[in-house]
């Protein structure tokens, strides 16, 4: 067990697949000598070589759809789109190709690759470099969706995500990288479609993933220790298979409960988890699901506004201290 | 290029056992036996069966909605075909897909998607892991003169050039895309042109030529499969009849098409090779049956053959765990991978 | 409904229910007037002496 | 008032509204001297000529760009793009150009731009041409939304498209093109954002647009007929903005509701449905939301598949039969 | 072609604005004073300003991001600029958005889009308003070698080129995108062989000879003015800095940037006036001094401005309803649209 950041825990689950399966290969803009803009996979080139490590020209359908060719015939891309923004110019190889071909063709051939990319808002870089549409993602049938919120997570998740035979969408947090946490040192990997109860709580339950789990894990455990409210933070961690179980499971503890989600609210990861809440575990609800996400409005660049649209800690409490029973905890 | 007789023999087999097939399917597809349209390769054969013609074991292809006879060339049986025309449960797709929507994996067929352009890129990827692999195989990618203006046309022949791919893009320039004639689509007169973008070579040869065909193939693909990365081949012919079977095609001019209809792709080679003496009056007559026996059966085949069931409906959206063969590799479960 | 008097929570409900309270006798301390699983408790609690001591087990 | 088909009441609008506005123009493959893939633009290349109907090379997210770029210098571009699967490709130019540009550049330029495309499944074509994407889209502040469900609405709807300052998604239905309605001849907009009551009931509520709420009205008049149950079919119309009040109003009516949608149902359109409905009419919910939507896979091709992953009346009645109050109707 | 002396110093002068605005601009970046990214034109002077300075009244650009001294040519304050850097409630973008994405549609600006290649295809809509509208305006379109990668790229210029619209584009070609050498990108020495494949000129110049930026673009401009459809012009410079203010661009070989450093633009034409006597030592440090003011003063304008109000975050997803006048048409509200 060592404390790492969650921009090391990826370098060295990558380091870790290159290393262990000849067939896995990294490919993406800078990714090679530049070492990632993010510096997510230092050292590799160095270490693997240009074949493992492909630097690609500015070409995100192109080269999306040059892993789904690899992938087609039995390798492991694992490709980085510098940002989740730029993920968008690749929608039809990840939708109609990597998502689909499967299905379509009869199972004649798996697509085991992964995109990983990072997204998210709050470090002022406005709205064509501040989105968050995994909405987009989850949608689609064929494809695993997952967004860890933790160091150790995203270490099992990414293990799991180079092993499985089908697209995966693995997206990161800007604001997460340079986050600490323990890391067991052994190959451990973390299936898909189970969430994890990131703190037990009584009276209320908070769904989240990514950087909002990891900031309601926070905002839950000041309000422990402020005595306040007892809240149960439940991290969804893969949004695409989604944990339905694990989710009911601690409304029907809780009988409240609020999605806290960095992305626009209409239309957004909210939806599903409160229509679902309603449908599965209605006889339980003491309130409605409650939604706390972003303003509706592509993301601003100045701190005024962009602390305006964003939502966070502040947001989360406000809802809480609505939502929540109108007892003292116990 | 010194070509064997069995070799122009077969080739011209290919080109007829295309035409009849298709025709079969034309007529399956007005009977209301097929859903969907209809898009054939009439006018194409020398382009797609010369082109298939020229690969080797291991070699992969990439096709669009005008090769079918780049599957039969590739060992696809007629069976299977007529299966996945009329949506049977035993089809290349299970009944998922249908039309030229086939894929072989096991004859290193990648499937057709139909966005066009977009399976360039693809063909690239399929490149790279012949090229990481080490193996002295090829891609053969095909797309039509419309496809060249899209942008992932742009961004895989690029990146094939980069990488030095052994990838060969075939352009069958049928003159249109859907209603769309060339000199709306593009301001250049060959799309062999487009190559000089990229740093790769490009020749344009008469596609209704077999024979023109088969050499500049041969050509591209002694350059890509030595390492020196993509060609192209510009391949001009034409689409005689229309976009789909639902298509009149009035907007063609009657006159250009009559022009092209003197240069059947079939009877010019038909006549070559009687006149080489390869092909006689009877042994041609003989391979016609042979070939509307095989397409019956076929028919008869996929018709006998049962609708997929409907509770199935849900398998595959997921590939199942465990590990899986590279493709073209020893252990690979694809004996039939020529 | 008038907003003034809101009907009881599914939970409420259910929970009054399974105690056979008539959940019309149960009065909303929420800020909106519905009835929920804590205004059902605490009548209970007040009310329904020895049966019901404890909060119901909720089954998860 | 004239009975035609919606096609009809398309090509009719774009006739209108080029002949009012000489900055509208169309643009699009195979519109002008093929008049369409469906027809949509018949005779429009003959009436305004090459420049007010440009045929484009097969290149969507170029045209798509193209239309923006005319859009900010004032033009009234309408896009159609051949079919919905294809818009795909457009993505970023609709994300990241035309949703955005009015707000990220503090209102410099609107962007008054229509897309129209024709979607949905019924018609064999398989995985990749029988999509329902209308979330991602609905998901996207600064775009409007619509998918009308007959004649008179398509034509009042784009209307106010075609005169709308903004980026506007029009979606149509393949299964659409036929359907015949009462079609006023005058000149008449209807206005975004606003639900219709396509019928009224007292049982249960049926939410839906497009060509699932043709469907549903017709599954509620068969009900009435055989003095089954009372159903209120709300058609949404416009998906962004929701006309939440419509829906909330008639749901507290009712106690009772159902989204009946083509699209897969996690995270698709009922969802935000569901959520809202829950969110703003709690505690007039007599039962859970049901959602009626597809089965999660890629769309196959043979009928009896097709037919097994589309839904459809047969699976709205049933969802009404659960749902519905036990009573018989009054 | 003959440059009066007039426009000449003025060019001059926009290049030394440039390069001391951005200077500005970096110092702050280095105190925390503005979040994000600075990315510069540092040694591209002559491309960027020699481009821009060939244009007339009712001209549009479409710039990049290293595309400041476009804005400063065609009109934009350095205060406003210093606004939008330091992110003020009164900046065009009214705070919404940072850094390089300013755009002023009163000066026929188009507002920046980071997705590269992206604003090829909208700078063709803008010209083919102008082409609709029947104006003798064109659209100068700026992008990196980079971006030429893009499907984007490859869409809008053949599009342009069928459609004979009014269109130049000028290559940026720095040498790399990001860290990622020519090498790597595209197999081609000069960006202009691109135009090959759409029937268009190309041409390749030295971008850090504004003379010759300014001769290659009035050809162009020429062309595309006349309405013969679009012009490309490669102009081949360096990135003397790193990508951003943030890379120490260590993969790029110390000799190449001391030889580049060498060919500073500025001091190239800054010889060139001295020699012809258009620019004295005197009349340059007036200037100097004069640009130093002026930037300045924009620090101070724009430090004085108050931030935006958090409380207006919702406004503008939406434009209002009503009538919009074309940009460029007498009835607009662009008065200073030049
Ligand atoms: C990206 C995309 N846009 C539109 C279509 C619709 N479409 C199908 S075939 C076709 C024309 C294709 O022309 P071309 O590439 O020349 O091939 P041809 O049919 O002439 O063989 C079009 C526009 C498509 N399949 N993909
Ligand atoms: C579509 C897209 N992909 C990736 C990026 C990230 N990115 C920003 S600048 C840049 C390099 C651009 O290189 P070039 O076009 O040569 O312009 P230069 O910076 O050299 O002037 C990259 C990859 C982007 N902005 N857009
Ligand atoms: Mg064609
Ligand atoms: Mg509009
Ligand atoms: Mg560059």
């Amino acid at each position: 067990m060592a404390e790492i950041s969650f921009r090391q825990a990826l370098n060295e689950t990558l380091r870790d697949e290159l290393t262990r399966d000849e067939n896995v290969f990294l490919m993406g803009e800078e990714i090679g000598v530049f070492e990632g803009s993010y510096k997510i996979t230092a050292g590799l080139l160095k270490e693997f070589g240009p074949k493992r490590v492909v630097d690609t020209p500015i070409a995100e359908n192109g080269f999306v759809g040059m892993a789904v060719g690899a992938a087609m015939l039995g390798l492991r891309p694992v490709v980085e789109i510098m940002t989740f923004n730029f993920i968008v110019l690749a929608m039809d190889e990840i939708l109609n190709h990597a998502a689909k071909i499967h299905y379509m063709f009869g199972g004649q051939t798996p697509i085991p690759m992964v995109i990983r990319t990072p997204g998210g808002g709050g470090q002022q870089l406005s709205a064509t470099h501040s989105q968050n549409l995994e909405t987009w993602f989850a949608h689609i049938p064929g494809l695993h969706v997952v967004a860890p919120s933790n160091p150790a997570d995203a270490k099992g998740m990414l293990k799991t995500a180079i092993r499985n035979n089908n697209p995966v969408i693995f997206i990161e947090h800007l604001g997460l990288y340079n986050t600490k946490g323990d890391v067991p040192e052994e190959d451990y990997t973390i299936p898909f479609g189970k969430a994890k109860i990131a703190r037990e709580g009584t009276d209320l339950t908070v769904i989240s993933y990514s950087r909002m789990a990891s900031l309601a894990l926070e905002v839950a455990n000041r309000l422990e220790q402020e005595n306040k409210w007892s809240i149960e933070v439940v991290d969804l961690r893969s949004l695409r298979p989604l944990d339905k179980e694990t989710i009911v499971n601690s409304v029907k503890k809780t009988g409240r409960a609020i999605v806290f989600e960095e992305d626009w609210r209409s239309y957004g990861i909210g939806a599903e988890i409160a229509a679902t809440i309603q449908e599965e575990a209605f006889d339980y609800l003491d309130a409605p699901v409650k939604r706390v996400a972003n303003v509706e409005v592509p993301l601003p660049y100045s701190k005024p506004l962009e602390t305006a649209a964003l939502t966070g800690a502040r947001q989360l409490l406000e809802a809480i201290d609505e939502l929540a029973p109108r007892r003292r905890r116990r | 290029m010194e070509l064997e007789r069995a070799t122009l023999l077969q080739t011209y087999r290919f080109m007829c056992l295309t035409r009849a097939l298709e025709d079969r399917i034309r007529t399956l597809f007005l009977q209301g036996r097929i859903a969907g349209g209809v898009y054939t390769a009439r006018g194409h054969e020398a382009t797609t069966v010369g082109a298939a013609m020229m690969l080797r074991d291991g070699d992969c292809i990439v096709p669009q909605h005008r090769d079918l006879g780049m599957h039969l060339v590739r060992g696809v049986s007629p069976r299977s075909i007529l299966c996945q025309w009329l949506a049977r449960g035993n089809s290349p797709t299970l009944g998922r897909d249908g039309q030229m929507h086939i894929g072989d994996m096991h004859h290193g067929i990648v499937p057709m998607i139909s966005m066009l352009g977009e399976s360039l890129p693809v063909a690239c990827g399929v490149a790279l892991t012949m090229k990481m692999k080490h193996r002295s195989t090829v891609v053969l990618a095909a797309c039509g003169d419309g496809a060249t203006n899209t942008g992932s046309f742009h961004e895989a022949l690029n990146f094939a050039s980069v990488q030095k791919l052994p990838l060969v893009l075939v352009i069958e320039n049928n003159g249109y895309a859907y209603s769309t004639p060339a000199a709306r689509q593009f301001a250049i007169q060959n799309l062999s042109e487009r190559a000089l973008a990229y740093g790769m070579p490009g020749e344009s040869v008469d596609g209704n030529d077999v024979l023109a065909v088969m050499e500049a193939l041969e050509r591209a693909l002694v350059h890509a499969r030595s390492g020196q990365g993509p060609a192209l081949v510009e391949c001009k012919t034409f689409r005689v009849r229309g976009h789909s079977e639902s298509d009149q095609a009035d907007y063609v001019p009657p006159e250009l098409r009559a022009e092209w209809l003197k240069k059947d792709p079939l009877q010019r080679f038909e006549a070559y090779l009687m006149q080489e003496d390869i092909l006689t009056t009877t042994s041609r007559t003989e391979m016609m049956a042979q070939i509307q026996a095989e397409v019956d059966d076929a028919v008869s085949y996929a018709e006998q053959s049962p609708a997929p069931d409907g509770a199935t409906v849900s398998h595959y959206v997921y590939a199942p765990d465990g590990p899986i063969a590279v493709v073209g590799e020893p252990e690979a479960d694809n004996p039939h991978y020529v | 409904f008038a907003d003034a008097q809101r009907p009881p929570s599914p939970l409420a409900r259910r929970i009054a229910a399974e105690h056979h309270v008539d959940i019309a006798q149960v009065r909303g301390s929420s800020p909106h007037g519905r009835v929920t699983k804590d205004d059902v408790v605490s009548y209970l609690e007040q009310n329904v002496q020895g049966q019901a001591k404890q909060p119901p087990v909720v089954e998860t």
